[in-house]
């Protein structure tokens, strides 16, 4: 049973006389953000070694999706990130119209822009909470997820579902917004807008946060690139890229995305740089909600229950709030997908920087590391 | 056997207090992450459903470890003055506290190093070491109070503080009392001094393996400790009380500092807590007791 | 410097390899297995120094695996489909992980699910599954279906 | 009938500590599964559940309730299971949706388990995927009616039928690493010989 103590048998080895011992630094464990765990190898307080033990969320995703129909995909996707479910419906979705080579209307590509930026928002007040919480400050944590639920308040409005939302479809968007929606997210959004200063002062400006995320986990400009690293974290190293201008997709050719880049790379600089992009994102909405035309909302591809995808394959990508999310979809002209491959966002981060990053590092900054890396281990599980 | 009678009551009265306090210092936590909050009773629910589970004890040692821990804290409490009644009358008793007080958190350690878990051994070195942290500043301060009263008898001290707001070490010291009350925030293991508890790096530390009834007696030793630390506090620095509704309500006041800080701070890693508890609080004590003796 | 779309496609062709376009911004290459660690070697130092991820496709039909080394370049904004038919009976291929170094995990999740060896790559364990005993998950032939109800009675409780 | 008498013979004391066990639930930090996002808008400020004085638990010592927050993978059931049993008595758990009942949307996958309730017992199925705070809210309350009328205790059923639990277990976990020590993971992979089949 489990009585006996578990120092000795996670007691591995002896170096220069000092005990290395094993701590499971999840998969349960309140500083682990999702189903994951690290096996961290340990001396005193110092860790020495990392073996990631990813697979406690698998589901065997890309098997069951060759399985479902192709619309029936739809309501699998969402479920590859939690935190951040749209950019993989409109990744999917972007895909099969690659190979489809169809031009979705205007009015869709904005209402899915709308709704992926809604979904980074509410990613990206997750994860600051999740950054808040990892150093204890469980006051910014309660209030940030509590300003989440008005976003997830609006996507329950447009799209029936708090979380998994479904909205994409091959070929546009599932409904329009309704009567007075544009209204109450303009008012989401000054409030939020309102609420940045209030976490300033708590969480971004505090000197404790700065004193604790200074120079921990840093990553130089051109390992950021080596390693595979995209979204803020790849931004916060100094590389000006983003999917959403590189290789623009939805409606974002029409809106003017600013990149935001900072020089530093360390967990500070991350986290400042999410703030940052949370203000853009913002007026980023505000934006596509002016210029947003009129009209149809989806082509008529018949019955989706009946789609049939020709011969062919393609990769689309996505930029989520964690990073790249890419979907290669291979069709062989069949009512089912042949095959899905998803490319997740925290998988360069997730394991290879933890080999990098955490041995030398003290137990203390374990959580605030993941958190300002946003790690999302669905995703890397998938 | 009435002596017997009047620290059985002394115990009970702090445990009580010390409840309240922290079901109030719950709620009041909770109105500012803008919730509702538990009820202000919800502590003492906690330890009534703690002391009615099965638990797990790893060897005696943890068993003895735990009650060593809520005795050591019990005995520092009959020593500390409430509003001027005492449970065992000593003529020196500040001296006392510091040591007996010591013994409560060695027998929480000891406990805790008895499970043998990774995190709750962490949890305990860094206890220890923020012990180390703290009672530095805090001595420094009580060293320049017995410096000026000429004695170490906390009930003598806040007599002499009688007569007026304007009386109180609080006013007279200022700077000491800054000083002692950034210590008392690592004292009572609030943030941003709450390393050793620390649930997102090591699993709530000490207490990882603790479970029902041992669970329930760390919840009473916490219970007395806000007692006896706040009861220090009033006395050395807000003049005792005359009667003892007077005292709770400032031993409330001094909690609520505590607990407002603890609302929107996070934490220190546990080398930059002992940094910062021998840098700033300690500085400012150094200046109150170079006031004091020139 | 920024190359264009055509100026890839033409320096590759030039490099003999066979170059499909597929879509703006996307061209896919097909490479020979031997060719792998040249190609990319080439593709990466002229910029494409971006490995969004590496998949790989059962063709179960023809007998073949299909890897596909996915290659974005930050400076041309191009993505290539890197694509290798591999025999299915002897899935043996050339390990990139001195590349980059993220495609350890491809590799070893894609030798987990599809039971590709990489000829190189020092640490295949498992990622995902624990003991796995039966087939390769991922690949053609493995019923799921079949599996969840054998295993976890799932049909029973449809 | 045979409930009422039980509820006669309960003394006060009992109803005593079932009221607080009821009013002080503590539940086990652990986010098995995608129903685990809506944990964080329940327990803070717009549905807080610490107003019944339900909080999050960092270890399965201090835990009385184990949240199974959706589908369970074959690994994270050898993880549910090493937890359930290091929990003291009483406790509970409390599956969350779909997932948990038939496998919902995974049903067919190669490593989701199906029904949760067949190797470890289940006091309460929420329904949803995911449930909504709400109707976590109402599966804690109903939680709480049911310690306090006495009857939630399906730990009482795990110890009973112990063998049934272990050997549903075993037909799925057999080939499995073990947690401890699994820096010998690797050796035990390579022996591959071996069916799993039951």
């Amino acid at each position: 049973m489990m009585d006996s103590p578990s120092y000795m048998l996670s007691k591995i080895a002896e170096k220069d006389n000092l005990t290395v011992y094993e701590l499971f630094f999840g998969p349960n464990h309140p500083g682990m953000h999702g189903n994951f765990g690290y096996v961290l190898e340990m001396i005193g307080t110092e860790i020495v070694k990392v073996r990631p033990n990813a697979g406690h969320l698998h589901r065997g995703f890309e098997k069951l999706m060759e399985q479902k129909l192709w619309v029936q995909n739809i309501a699998l996707v969402p479920r590859i990130c939690v935190a951040d479910p749209d950019p993989n419906e409109v990744a999917y979705c972007t895909a099969i119209e690659k190979i489809l080579r169809v031009d979705i209307p205007d009015r869709a590509k904005f209402l899915r822009t709308i709704t992926l930026e809604m979904s980074r928002l509410s990613s990206f007040l997750m994860g600051m909470g999740a950054l808040a919480a990892a150093v204890g400050l469980y006051t910014a944590m309660n209030i940030m997820t509590a300003d989440r639920d008005l976003i997830l308040d609006l996507f329950e409005w447009l799209t029936g579902a708090r979380v998994y939302h479904m909205f994409s479809i091959p070929g546009g968007v599932r409904n329009d917004l309704a009567d007075g929606f544009v209204e109450r997210l303009y008012k989401v959004l000054d409030h939020l807008e309102k609420r940045l200063i209030e976490y300033d002062k708590l969480l971004f400006e505090n000197p404790i946060i700065h004193k604790r995320l200074k120079g921990l986990g840093y990553v130089s400009k051109e390992d950021a690139v080596k390693y595979g690293l995209t979204g803020p974290n790849l931004r916060a190293s100094g590389n000006p890229y983003d999917v959403r201008v590189d290789d623009p997709y939805a409606a974002y050719p029409y809106l003017d995305v600013r990149v935001i880049t900072q020089e530093g790379g360390d967990a500070l600089t991350r986290a400042i740089q999410i703030r940052l992009e949370f203000e853009e994102t913002i007026n980023l909405i505000r934006r596509a909600l002016k210029t947003m035309p009129e009209g149809e909302i989806r082509l008529n591809l018949g019955n989706l229950s009946a789609l049939k995808v020709p011969k062919g394959e393609a990769y689309a990508k996505v930029e989520s709030s964690k990073g790249e999310f890419g979907y290669y979809v291979v069709s062989d002209g069949g009512m089912k997908p042949y095959r899905v491959a998803v490319r997740g966002p925290s998988l360069p981060a997730g394991l290879l920087l933890a080999q990098k990053h955490l041995p030398k590092m003290k137990i203390d900054d374990v959580a605030a590391w993941m958190a300002s890396l946003a790690i999302c281990p669905p995703d890397i599980d998938k | 056997m009435i002596a017997a009678i009047r620290v059985f009551g002394y115990s009970l009265f702090a445990i009580f207090i010390g409840l309240l306090f922290m079901g109030i210092g719950r709620k009041i936590i909770a109105r500012i992450q803008l919730r509702l909050g538990p009820p202000f009773y919800q502590a003492f629910l906690d330890v009534g459903k703690l002391f009615a589970r099965k638990s797990i004890t790893h060897n005696f040692v943890m068993d003895l470890g735990m009650i060593m821990s809520l005795a050591g804290l019990l005995s520092t409490m009959l020593f500390v003055p409430v509003a001027g009644h005492m449970a065992i009358k000593t003529s020196s008793n500040l001296i006392l506290i510091i040591y007996l007080m010591a013994i409560g958190h060695l027998g929480m350690a000891m406990a805790a190093a008895a499970s043998g878990n990774p995190n709750a051994t962490i949890g305990v070195s860094r206890a220890l070491t923020m012990m180390l942290g703290y009672e530095i500043p805090f001595f420094t301060v009580m060293l320049g109070l017995i410096i000026f009263n000429g004695t170490s008898s906390l009930e003598l001290i806040a007599q002499s503080q009688a007569g007026g707001i304007l009386n109180w070490n609080m006013v007279k010291f200022p700077l000491g009392f800054l000083a002692a009350e950034i210590a008392l925030q690592a004292i009572m293991g609030e943030k941003p001094f709450d390393a050793m508890v620390a649930p997102a790096e090591i699993a709530s530390g000490p207490m990882v393996e603790l479970g029902g009834k041992y669970l329930g007696l760390a919840f009473l030793t916490h219970a007395v400790s806000i007692f006896v630390e706040t009861g220090i506090m009033v006395n050395l620095f807000m003049g005792g009380a005359s009667n003892v509704f007077t005292f709770v309500l400032k031993q409330f006041e001094i909690y609520l500092i505590t607990i407002l800080i603890e609302a929107v701070f996070p934490r220190f890693r546990i080398e930059q807590a002992v940094k910062f508890l021998w840098t700033v609080p300690m500085s400012i004590a150094v200046v109150q007791l170079a006031i004091i003796l020139l | 410097m920024k190359l264009d779309k055509e100026s890839i496609i033409e320096l590759l062709n030039q490099k003999g390899v066979e170059v499909l376009d597929l879509y703006p911004n996307q061209i896919s290459v097909n490479i020979k297995k031997d060719n792998l660690l040249n190609h990319l070697v080439f593709l990466r130092s002229i910029g494409f120094d971006h490995l969004s991820f590496i998949n790989a496709v059962d063709f179960i039909d023809e007998g073949e695996f299909e890897l596909v080394y996915h290659v974005w370049s930050y400076t041309h904004k191009i993505h290539v489909l890197n694509k290798v038919r591999i025999s299915r009976n002897n899935p043996v291929i050339p390990t990139i992980v001195n590349l980059w170094e993220q495609a350890q995990f491809y590799e070893q999740e894609i030798h987990e699910f599809f039971g590709i060896i990489f000829e190189g790559n020092k640490d295949l364990s498992p990622l995902f599954l624990e003991n796995w005993v039966d087939i390769p998950p991922l690949r053609k032939d493995f019923d799921t279906k079949e599996f969840s109800v054998r295993l976890f009675g799932a049909e029973i409780r449809r | 009938m045979e409930d009422l008498k039980a509820n006669d013979k309960r003394s006060y004391i009992d109803n005593l500590i079932d009221f607080f066990r009821k009013r002080s639930i503590w539940m086990l930090h652990y986010c098995t599964g995608c129903g685990a996002v809506e944990l964080p808008p329940s327990m803070t400020s717009r549905w807080d559940i610490e107003r019944f004085g339900i909080v999050p638990m960092a270890t399965p010592r201090q835990a009385d309730v184990l949240l199974v927050t959706g589908y369970v993978s074959l690994k994270t059931l050898k993880r549910i299971i090493k937890i359930y049993e290091q929990m003291p008595e009483p406790k509970w758990v409390l599956a969350f949706g779909s997932c948990t009942v038939n496998g919902g949307i995974y049903w067919d996958s190669y490593n989701t388990i199906t029904n949760l309730a067949e190797y470890i017992p289940v006091d309460i199925t929420v329904s949803g995927c995911m449930p909504r705070p709400e109707a976590v809210i109402d599966a804690l309350q109903t939680l709480m009616e049911m310690i306090q009328s006495g009857e939630g205790g399906a730990y009482k059923k795990y110890k009973e039928n112990y063998e049934y639990y272990k050997k549903n277990q075993d037909r799925v976990l057999r080939k499995t690493a073990p947690i401890l020590g699994s820096s010998e993971t690797e050796s035990i992979y390579q022996e591959k010989e071996g069916n799993y089949e039951t």
